[in-house]
This record gives C-alpha cells, sequence and structure tokens, in this order.
C-alpha cells in the first residue's frame, strides 16, 4: 500500500494528463454539453458514476478472462465497448426504477455516455496500462484502478465544469461575429489547455 | 444537388463532421499534429466508416430496432478491430505514433453517429456515398491541419521518411503550433477563417 | 447616544452643502398660478374634487382618493380653479391630471384650517386621521402616505421608529435647515407619528457633517422620553431606508416586496415629522414643503419654503436666476434626482431640491467596457453584482437578471458613480427591472 | 436645451485611463531600472513589446469597427513586412528599431484613435516577464499573440478570460523554450553564472541563495526584465494600494501563502518572496481587474491558490518558476469563484440562489 503511487496516480489522471485538455479525450461532450453549467453538472456525475463501474467491469474481464485466455489483442475493443454499452443499459433501467429522482438528474446524458470515448479511454486504460500514454503504472492493482479512474472522472468533470462557467461568460462578450461559438470555445480552450501544460513534470509525473 | 453525388458532396462540406456537426473532435486534434499520421488516421476512419456503413445498412432489416445498438457497435468494433491488428502488423512506427486512436475510432462519434442517423436508414449504396464523403469531410480537415501545424510547427513536412518540405535552416518554428494548446487553437482558429469566408460569400450574395 | 453599526458599501461623493447649509428658510414668493398634480404620492391617483370655475380657499381639499394607500391633495392659494388638464409630473416624466388654480392674492384659509391640539393630547385614531385629512406623505422623495405607513396591518408589531434626518444626497439641505430652525416641530411630529404608529422608543438619526442640527435637536429633546439621537458617520445612501436600518438597527428589511415595518421599524423623514406638527399646530394641510434650490448655476443657492404647485422657473427666479445656459437641472439630489426636461414642472410633495448644473458639469464622460474592477460590487448597498446584472440585462438574458436580484436593487447610484468605465448602471438595472416586469405581466 | 440622463449625475474622477495610466507608473520604476542595468538590450525589448500591443490593437480595432479599412490593411502589411529587412545582412542588427519607428508613424497616421491604455499596460508587463536577451522578434509575435489571441478575440477589453501577457509568454514559453529559458540579464557583481536564482535553488545549489537579499532586492540578480529589483516592483505594487487602484488581498494572499508554504516545506520564505516572479505576478499580475474575481472572499481564495500553486510548481514542479502558469490556472477559476462566491444580498436569509439556466 504506497500512498505515494496513489497520489501520483491521482494527479496524474486529474490534471496534469487531463483526459479532456491534454489527452484530446471526449471533446464531443466537452463541447457539446458545457453550454450550460447545470447539463455540465449533471453529465460529470453520469459519467463519474460509469466510468467507476465500467473500469471495474473491464479490469476484472481483461484480468481474469481475456487475458488468461490470451486473446485480448484480438478481442478487446469489441469487448470492452459491449461491456459498457450493456452495463449503461442495464443502469438505465435500474436507475429508472429504483431512484427516480436520480434518473431525472442523470438520465438523459446516460446514453450520450455509451460513446463518451472517456469512458471507454479509461476502462481500457485500467486494464492495458499504457493506452493513453500514462508513465506511472505499468500495471494496476484493483485500487489503483479505482484511484485512477476516479482521477479521470473526476478531471473530466473539473474540466467540464470550469470550461461550462468561462463560457457562459463568453456567451455575453462581443466576440467576433466568425468566432462566435465553437470557434472561440476552441481559442478558449486552447488557452485551458495552456494554463495546465505548465503543470507537467509536477512531482515527476 | 441530389442523387449520389450530393450523398457524397453533403459529408465534405455543408455538413463536415468534425466544422460543423462538431463530431469525432477527439482524434482529430490528437492526429493532426503531423500530415502522415492525419493520413493514415483518415485512410482508417474511411475505411471504417464506409465499410460499417455499407454493413448495417445491408443487415438493416433484420436488425431489432431495441437491440440496434450493441449491434453496429459490433459491426464497427470488427472494422476496428482489423484495421487495429493490419496497421500494427505492417506500419508499426505509425501504429504506435496513432496510438490509443485507433482503438477509440470504435467510439468515433461519426461512425456511430452516420450508421444510426443514416445507414439504418438508407439503401447500400447510398450509405457507401455516405460514408466516403463524411470520410472525405473528416480527411480534408485533418490534412490542411496536419499540414499546417507540422509545417509551422516543425519548419518541415516529412511523409514516410522522406522530406517534402523544408523552411530552411533560418525558419524557428513554433513548437506552439504541435502542442496541445496549439491543438485547439489551429482548429478554432480553422473554423473561424471558415466562418469568415461563409460570411462573405453570404453577403456577395 | 446610540452605538451606530454602519453599514456596507455605499460611497462618499463631495456633499457640495456648503452652497446653501448656512443659509435659513425663507418664504418663497405667491405663486400667481399654482399646479396641484392629482398624482403626488406613492398609490392610487386622486379624484378632483372641484371644477372648473370653483373658488377655491387655502387648505382646501380639491382632490381624494377612496383606496387606501392614497393621499389627498389641498389648494396653497385662494382662488378659481382656472383648468383640469393633464400637466408634467417631474418625477414620472410624463403628464398627470391636475387642478390649475388662478390665486387671487389674498391667501383666504379655508374653514376646516384650524389648530388641532397637542400629540399628547390627541388619541392615535384621532392623530391617523388628521394625518390622513392632510395628506401628508413621505416627504424625503418617496411619497409614501404616511396614514399608511403608521397604521401597521394586524399581527405586526413596530418596537422602534426611526426618524430620518440623514440626508445623504449631497447639495441638499433642506431637513438640515429644518432640524437646525424648526427641532420643536421635528421633536413634536415625532411625538405625533410614534404615538400614531403604536411605539415607544425613536431614533433620530443625523449624519455627523450637520452638528449645529444634532445641538439644535438636542435642545429641542430635553425632558422628552422616549427619543433619542444617533449621530450618524457622513455615507450615501444612509438616508435610504434599508440602510439607515441597517446602520442604527443592524436589522435587514427582506427582499422586496418586505417593508421596514417587517423588522418592527417604521421610518419617517424629519420633514414629514415638522410639516405634521405645522399640521397639528395651525391645521394647514400639507400645501407647502421646504425645497433646497442649489448649484453652480444658481445666482443665489438658497433653501426655500415653497407652496406645492409653484413652477420650477418661478422658483428659481425666486433664487436670483441663472448664470448663463443651464445644463441640467435636477428635481432631488444628484445621486437619485430626475432630471428635467422642462422648468415648466411643478413643486410636488416630494420635490426635497432642485440643482441645476452648469453644460460644463453636466458634460458625460466617453466611457470605456467594463474592466471588471468589481468597484460596483463594492460599492454596492444592498451587495447586489451590478456588473453582471447590467451584462445579462444587455445580452437580454432575464432569467440572468432575475437571478442576479435586479429587483433588490434600491436605485442609490453607487455603482454608476463609482464605475471608472462610466458605464450608466442604474439606467441599465432599471431597464433589467422593467423588463422583467412587464414579461411578468405578460404571464411569462 | 437642458439635458436628460438618468440618475446618478455625477460620477467619480477615476476612468479606466486613470487606472491603467497609475499601473504604468507603478512599473515604470521597475522598468527604467532595468533599462538602465541591462543597457539597450531590455529598452528594445520593452519599446517593441509595448509599441507592438499598441499597434495591433489599434489594427484590430479598426478592421472590426470597419474604420479606415483599406489604410489599415496597407499599415498591417507595412508592420509584417518590416521583420523581412532582417534578412539583409546589413540591417540585421537594426530591425527592432526600424520596426518600432514604423510603429510609431503607424500609430501617428491612427493618432485620433481613442486609447484606453491596457495596450500599453500588457505589453510592458509582457515586456517585463520575457528575458532581455532574446531575439527582438521574440515579443513582437508576443504582442500579437497577447493582444490578438489574448484579448481581442474574446471582445477586447474586459471580455478576455486569461491575463494577455501571460497567456503570450505561456504561448512563447511552448514556443520558443531556448530562448525563453535562457538569456537572463547577467549580474555585474557575479558574472561567473548567468541563471536565475532560482534556477540555482532548483538545481540544490540553493544552499547559499538565502543570502542574496541584498541582490534580489536592489538589482544584480539573474532573471527576466522584471526580475531586476524585487524592493521597486513592492514600492509600485505599494503605490497602486495607496492609490486604491489594486485590490491589496490579492498580493497579501498571494505572498502571505507562498510565505507560509515555503516556510512549512522548510525552505526560505523571504527567498521565495523576492526571488523570481513573485513580486510582479503577485501585484502587477494577479490583480488584473478583468481576470481575477470580483468579490473580497473571491479575491482571497484567487490569492491563496496562486500563492498555493506557485510554491508548489517551485518545489516539485519542473520549471524553477510557477507564477505564470499559478495565475493562469487561477484565471480559469474565476467565473467558477465569482459564481460560488457571491455576496449575500440584504435583506435574504440565505446564500442567493446559484445562476446558471
Amino acid at each position: 500500500m504506497d500512498l505515494n503511487r496513489y497520489f501520483l496516480i491521482f494527479l496524474a489522471a486529474f490534471l496534469i494528463q487531463n483526459i479532456l485538455l491534454i489527452r484530446f479525450i471526449a471533446l464531443c461532450s466537452f463541447f457539446g454539453i458545457s453550454t450550460s453549467v447545470e447539463t455540465s453538472v449533471g453529465m460529470s456525475l453520469a459519467v463519474i458514476f460509469v466510468m467507476m463501474v465500467s473500469s471495474t467491469l473491464t479490469w476484472a474481464l481483461w484480468n481474469f478472462v481475456l487475458e488468461p485466455l490470451g486473446i485480448g489483442e484480438f478481442l478487446y475493443i469489441p469487448s470492452f465497448i459491449l461491456v459498457i454499452a450493456a452495463f449503461v443499459q442495464l443502469e438505465e433501467l435500474f436507475i429508472k426504477k429504483t431512484a427516480p429522482a436520480l434518473y431525472k438528474a442523470m438520465g438523459i446524458y446516460l446514453p450520450l455516455i455509451t460513446t463518451n470515448c472517456a469512458v471507454l479511454a479509461a476502462a481500457t486504460e485500467v486494464a492495458k496500462p499504457g493506452f493513453i500514454k500514462l508513465s506511472v503504472a505499468y500495471h494496476y492493482t484493483l485500487p489503483e484502478a479505482w484511484v485512477y479512474t476516479f482521477g479521470v472522472a473526476l478531471g473530466y468533470s473539473a474540466a467540464l465544469l470550469v470550461f461550462a462557467t468561462l463560457r457562459e461568460r463568453i456567451d455575453i462578450a462581443p466576440v467576433p461575429p466568425a468566432m462566435k461559438g465553437y470557434p472561440i470555445a476552441f481559442i478558449t480552450a486552447s488557452l485551458m489547455s495552456l494554463a495546465l501544460t505548465g503543470f507537467a513534470g509536477l512531482f515527476g509525473v | 444537388m441530389n442523387g449520389l453525388t450530393g450523398e457524397f458532396a453533403r459529408g465534405v462540406v455543408r455538413e463536415n463532421p468534425l466544422l460543423r456537426l462538431m463530431i469525432g473532435l477527439c482524434s482529430a486534434l490528437a492526429v493532426s499534429v503531423k500530415l502522415e499520421s492525419s493520413l493514415f488516421m483518415s485512410l482508417a476512419v474511411i475505411f471504417v466508416l464506409t465499410m460499417s456503413n455499407i454493413v448495417i445498412s445491408a443487415l438493416r432489416r433484420v436488425t431489432p430496432e431495441n437491440i440496434r445498438i450493441p449491434i453496429f457497435i459490433v459491426v464497427v468494433s470488427s472494422f476496428t478491430t482489423i484495421v487495429d491488428l493490419v496497421l500494427r502488423a505492417y506500419f508499426p512506427a505509425i501504429y504506435s505514433r496513432l496510438g490509443v486512436w485507433i482503438p477509440l475510432i470504435v467510439v468515433n462519434c461519426i461512425i456511430l453517429g452516420r450508421a444510426e442517423a443514416y445507414a439504418y436508414k438508407n439503401n447500400i449504396i447510398r450509405s457507401a456515398m455516405d460514408g466516403l464523403g463524411m470520410g472525405l469531410g473528416y480527411t480534408l480537415v485533418l490534412l490542411i491541419m496536419g499540414f499546417v501545424r507540422e509545417l509551422i510547427g516543425t519548419g518541415a513536412i516529412t511523409l514516410l521518411g522522406a522530406t517534402l518540405i523544408h523552411m530552411g535552416s533560418r525558419f524557428e518554428a513554433p513548437i506552439l503550433a504541435i502542442s496541445f494548446p496549439g491543438a485547439f487553437l489551429a482548429f478554432g482558429l480553422l473554423m473561424g477563417l471558415l466562418n469568415k469566408l461563409e460570411q462573405r460569400q453570404r453577403r456577395a450574395k | 447616544m446610540i452605538a451606530v453599526k454602519g453599514f456596507r458599501g455605499g460611497v462618499h461623493p463631495p456633499t457640495n452643502k456648503h452652497l446653501t447649509e448656512d443659509k435659513p428658510i425663507r418664504k418663497a414668493s405667491e405663486p400667481a398660478r399654482a399646479i396641484v398634480l392629482l398624482s403626488q404620492h406613492t398609490g392610487a391617483p386622486c379624484e378632483p374634487l372641484v371644477k372648473v370655475g370653483d373658488y377655491v380657499k387655502v387648505g382646501q381639499k380639491i382632490g381624494d382618493s377612496k383606496a387606501f394607500v392614497s393621499a389627498s391633495v389641498h389648494s396653497p392659494v385662494s382662488g378659481k380653479v382656472a383648468s383640469i388638464e393633464p400637466w408634467i409630473h417631474p418625477a414620472l416624466g410624463k403628464k398627470v391630471p391636475a387642478v390649475i388654480i388662478d390665486s387671487d392674492g389674498q391667501s383666504t384659509l379655508h374653514e376646516s384650517v384650524t389648530p388641532k391640539g397637542s400629540a399628547e393630547s390627541l388619541s392615535q385614531e384621532e392623530i391617523r386621521a388628521i394625518i390622513r385629512e392632510s395628506g401628508l406623505v413621505g416627504l424625503g422623495g418617496a411619497c409614501f402616505p404616511t396614514a399608511v405607513k403608521v397604521s401597521p396591518p394586524k399581527g405586526k408589531t413596530i418596537d422602534t421608529f426611526l426618524l430620518n434626518g440623514a440626508e445623504c444626497e449631497p447639495y441638499l439641505t433642506a431637513d438640515h435647515r429644518i432640524m437646525l430652525e424648526r427641532a420643536d416641530l421635528v421633536v413634536e411630529g415625532a411625538k405625533a407619528l410614534m404615538r400614531a404608529a403604536g411605539v415607544r422608543k425613536g431614533i433620530i438619526c443625523i449624519e455627523d457633517n450637520k452638528a449645529d442640527a444634532v445641538k439644535a435637536v438636542e435642545r429641542a429633546l430635553r425632558g422628552v422620553s422616549g427619543l433619542e439621537i444617533a449621530v450618524l458617520p457622513t455615507h450615501y445612501p444612509q438616508g435610504a431606508e434599508k440602510q439607515l436600518i441597517k446602520a442604527v438597527l443592524g436589522r435587514e428589511v427582506p427582499p422586496p416586496p418586505g417593508l421596514p415595518l417587517d423588522v418592527g421599524v417604521v421610518v419617517s423623514n424629519v420633514g414629514t415629522a415638522a410639516a405634521l406638527a405645522t399640521t397639528l399646530r395651525t391645521g394647514l394641510p400639507l400645501i407647502s414643503r421646504i425645497v433646497t434650490v442649489t448649484g453652480q448655476s444658481v445666482v443665489e443657492p438658497s433653501n426655500l419654503e415653497v407652496k406645492i404647485g409653484t413652477l420650477f422657473s418661478s422658483v428659481i427666479q425666486d433664487c436670483g436666476g441663472l448664470k448663463g445656459e443651464p445644463g441640467k437641472l435636477i428635481m432631488g439630489g444628484p445621486m437619485m434626482g430626475v432630471a428635467q426636461y422642462t422648468m415648466e414642472a411643478p413643486v410636488v410633495k416630494g420635490t426635497s431640491g432642485l440643482l441645476v448644473m452648469s453644460p460644463e458639469e453636466a458634460r458625460e464622460e466617453e466611457g470605456t467596457n467594463c474592466i471588471r474592477c468589481g468597484r460596483c460590487v463594492e460599492a454596492c448597498p444592498v451587495n447586489l453584482m451590478p456588473l453582471f446584472i447590467r451584462a445579462y440585462t444587455e445580452a437580454g438574458k432575464w432569467d440572468m437578471v432575475e437571478r442576479y436580484d435586479a429587483f433588490d436593487c434600491i436605485e442609490c447610484g453607487c455603482c454608476a458613480y463609482v464605475c471608472p468605465a462610466k458605464i450608466p448602471l442604474v439606467q441599465w438595472i432599471r431597464l433589467g427591472k422593467n423588463e422583467l416586469m412587464s414579461r411578468r405581466k405578460g404571464g411569462k | 436645451m437642458l439635458k436628460v440622463t438618468s440618475s446618478p449625475h455625477i460620477r467619480a474622477q477615476e476612468n479606466t485611463r486613470y487606472l491603467m495610466r497609475w499601473v504604468l507608473i507603478a512599473l515604470a520604476p521597475s522598468a527604467l531600472y532595468s533599462v538602465y542595468l541591462i543597457g539597450t538590450n531590455a529598452l528594445s525589448v520593452i519599446l517593441v513589446s509595448v509599441l507592438s500591443c499598441l499597434g495591433v490593437e489599434v489594427i484590430w480595432h479598426n478592421l472590426r469597427d470597419g474604420k479606415h479599412v483599406s489604410r489599415t490593411w496597407w499599415e498591417l502589411v507595412f508592420l509584417l513586412a518590416i521583420p523581412l529587412l532582417g534578412m539583409v545582412p546589413a540591417l540585421g542588427a537594426f530591425v527592432q528599431w526600424i520596426e518600432c519607428v514604423a510603429i510609431l508613424v503607424v500609430l501617428w497616421f491612427e493618432r485620433e484613435h481613442r486609447f484606453d491604455g491596457s495596450a500599453a499596460v500588457t505589453g510592458l508587463l509582457l515586456a517585463m516577464v520575457l528575458p532581455p536577451m532574446i531575439p527582438w522578434w521574440v515579443p513582437f509575435f508576443g504582442a500579437i499573440l497577447a493582444i490578438a489571441i489574448g484579448k481581442e478575440i474574446f471582445g477586447g477589453l474586459g471580455y478576455n478570460v486569461f491575463n494577455p501577457a501571460l497567456v503570450a509568454r505561456a504561448a512563447l514559453l511552448i514556443s520558443w523554450p531556448r530562448y525563453l529559458t535562457a538569456g537572463w540579464f547577467k549580474p555585474v557583481v557575479d558574472a561567473s553564472t548567468s541563471a536565475t536564482p532560482l534556477v540555482l535553488f532548483k538545481n540544490r545549489l540553493g544552499a547559499e541563495v538565502s543570502a542574496v537579499y541584498g541582490p534580489l532586492l536592489f538589482s544584480n540578480t539573474g532573471g527576466c526584465i522584471g526580475e531586476v529589483s524585487a524592493f521597486l516592483l513592492l514600492l509600485g505594487g505599494l503605490v497602486l494600494a495607496w492609490k486604491k487602484v489594486i485590490h491589496v488581498e490579492i498580493p497579501l494572499a498571494y505572498l502571505g501563502t507562498m510565505a507560509v508554504f515555503a516556510a512549512l516545506a522548510h525552505n526560505d520564505p523571504i527567498f521565495h518572496l523576492l526571488a523570481g516572479g513573485a513580486m510582479l505576478g503577485a501585484w502587477f499580475m494577479a490583480t488584473d481587474y478583468v481576470t481575477s474575481p470580483l468579490t473580497t472572499k473571491g479575491r482571497i481564495l484567487f490569492g491563496v491558490g496562486c500563492g498555493f500553486i506557485t510554491m508548489l510548481l517551485r518545489l516539485y514542479g519542473k520549471a524553477p518558476e510557477g507564477v505564470t502558469y499559478a495565475i493562469l490556472f487561477m484565471n480559469m477559476l474565476t467565473p467558477l469563484i465569482d459564481r460560488s462566491l457571491r455576496p449575500r444580498v440584504y435583506g435574504h436569509i440565505a446564500k442567493p440562489v446559484r445562476g446558471g439556466k
């Protein structure tokens, strides 16, 4: 139990290798959802939840089934995405039945999550380390996988929330007509990414 | 515009997936760091997109509505796995550069989006044209971005080991262009530029 | 002496009270023609009680309304009703019905004008009836009918009465002179108001730039129980009801439509108290008020006792006229006053001052974009974020305008005063409020 | 004619230009002192940076507002063509001066343009965070980045989200790291090294750096143009605080957090406060109105965040200095802070309902 290692994994996943701003994963939702702060929060909650479970499933699938059988290299893409898609479907039904309030809050985001690359990326990374070029780990234990996934999910949420508040401000600015909407959002994302580049190498991550 | 050419041209310009539909952004930003990787990524996307459009269109009458998404995913991930394995076997250098983005084609919003929005509702030939058009739209943007970013950011263009253009030794390339923030910046400016041109065109009419 | 708690925000603009603070109140010349607007108060407008051609006397009621929230109007002169027609209202900026009386110069008193007795000799109900009959309204500028204010609805108890002598608006010295010269009337009126409202504890609040007034009121308070003085540091907008309550008592009035009586307080202006005392002593209803006529452009800045219905032009003439071309004529003080487009508007019950600015003073500086310096946030005495209300109003995002609590704005002008980008923030916020109001009415 | 406007009818004296002018005045001693110590290199960086910022602003505004469009295009081409003269061997060494004169000529043509002073402040701040021994075109491109990408593209003054000067510095640092991490001013006293105190500290030669308070305060230390004298920067900052131009809670929270962090990490707090860009960042960069929070609480949080990240990056990061990224990072959080820490409105019992759709 090396707390230091957990901390580094989390820091890398959360900030330094931020899935949205540095790794360019899940950008469609980044630009699509961030038009309002409320939806960003809803999406973030849904993503944190789905990611944690998906990563657990794929980690188990890889370590107990695919790798022992030696078929991982051929089947990891279809099997992981299917696991995620199936889980999201089940979860949607489950939440709808058991927790209508929760369903109301994040229900509409669930179908979108299937094609959220961040979920697949994190789920694959914990199974096959090095997938998104994270230099900290070579093999994840299950707790490490959780820490990693939580970092990714939190990093996704934080970036999404911050971006949404920035866009709320930019929304009412007299941006040149050609830059209105997505172009200025990209410029903003660029400057956010620029601010994060300074953190590269923190604690040797 | 109508008929097959219409299907084809639509994806290239009017409904360009990257600049208009805002889908498939993640990979576009990441791989456009070099012309070479843009080219191979585009080929991979065109292949998977067209093939899965064809297959999904062909199976559309036998696909039950409520489990269509998992079926799409199986189809798409099969083609993605093919590309993954082929590239790994024959172009290992490029594969390692593209890295995560090849497996992530499976959740590329363009492909699932076209499957759902087009191929599932149209005949095989139209779907194939749609796939080609969308793929080409993706390719076009990727090549422009790859060319500009590589040229500015490194001062030269190299393709499969051959240097095509060299800016000369006095050119001090700003690394910004090939950095993470540079990807967002270049994309935002490209969109702004196209908006500007479009506005001018509209005013001229 | 009361320990003062103060309030957050606010500004300290140059007071410029030196122009008139040493000028004793003098009576303005009688108007040859009085224009009595039938809507000089908050609430329902009055119906005229006289017809064209009728002869009216000083103090005769000429307009009244059956509505609870309203105040009657009286003739300030004796003479013939020349006409009843719309006339420009100086605060609303539009025309409202007015009774126009040609004075016969006799100033014959109406029969109803008889002394009413002292505060001690009258009962609560009697005082309330006198207030209602005399058409008394808050003379600080808000013009809320005093009769309504001293009649709290059942279930609300009032524990403190605040007499507002802060006069925080720059330039204005009318209340200052009233407290200095008529301290006994102020105290008498305060006692009557407290009796009407059923309050035992009263505090007379005066800003520390009026030391002589504090002394005069202290002298008048000798032997009077239940009334105290609170000396407040000079701080704009301390004279605003909500800020005064916060500064003196540390209580906060709930957001609109919350009223001071929701926190057990009634606030009244010193001018109102003096006017009530005058009514009790002489029987004259509210037909005149003290107006500070001031500004660099006025030849002889003064504090005048002016008959309601006198035209601004004649009031200014009474002060020696103007030096050169005027730039701006403001009814009230420079922070919350209303700019006039004509000098032919009449003095109303809420006219606390007339400020004439030179064209030089009235020139507006060209501004820049908002630089988010945060000065407006610091200055806002109700803790709003004026810059956001403006930005969302400009962008037409009405839900955000409401979320940033535009309705809580008291329009004191502090934000626009401090703004280095010279943005007319109050105007923007008013625009936002109006739009929200009309949207609410529209059922959305 | 009586003028009719909405109340209030009196305005405070301060305006945007006045505030910008005071920032320039407060920076002037440091800038002049660096020119005195370093010489023409510093002068060239400062002039190129300030003039280019002004030039970019004029050109952008003219094109945006459709004023003198054709003339402006010619000016743009003219200014962008001058760097090409650098190819001519005989002129190579003077290009920056030619460019400065050219921009002055353009500014003379555009003399009726209303400058609010913000571009000059951005230009001067940018120059202060660059090393003096760099090719002249680095501040030139930096100015373009600062004004065009850092500010105008967001809608101009007041609408940018990030501090323009720091955006430019961060972008230049990524683009041409070899110029931005070298070319420090060489101290007169100890000519044996051109490294900055923070670089020395980073390389764990730090044992003796504590003994350099004097040089840090009064010159003779390696670093950016704006780092020659912590004392003059502090003086400028205090002037701004005294004139109530800046909100003093930001620098206090910033520097206070740095000191506490340093002390807890067994470092010399005073060294960290005086070294590098801490003074410049805390007093002049973090206090930028546009990109810092609006409430006192928010500003304290902002300052604490800046100080914390600065020390985190200094002690555990790869690069020796962290001020730039700390402030940029906190700039990013500013709208979130403004949203979350709204003052309680008078008479409202609980916190106001959070904004949002």
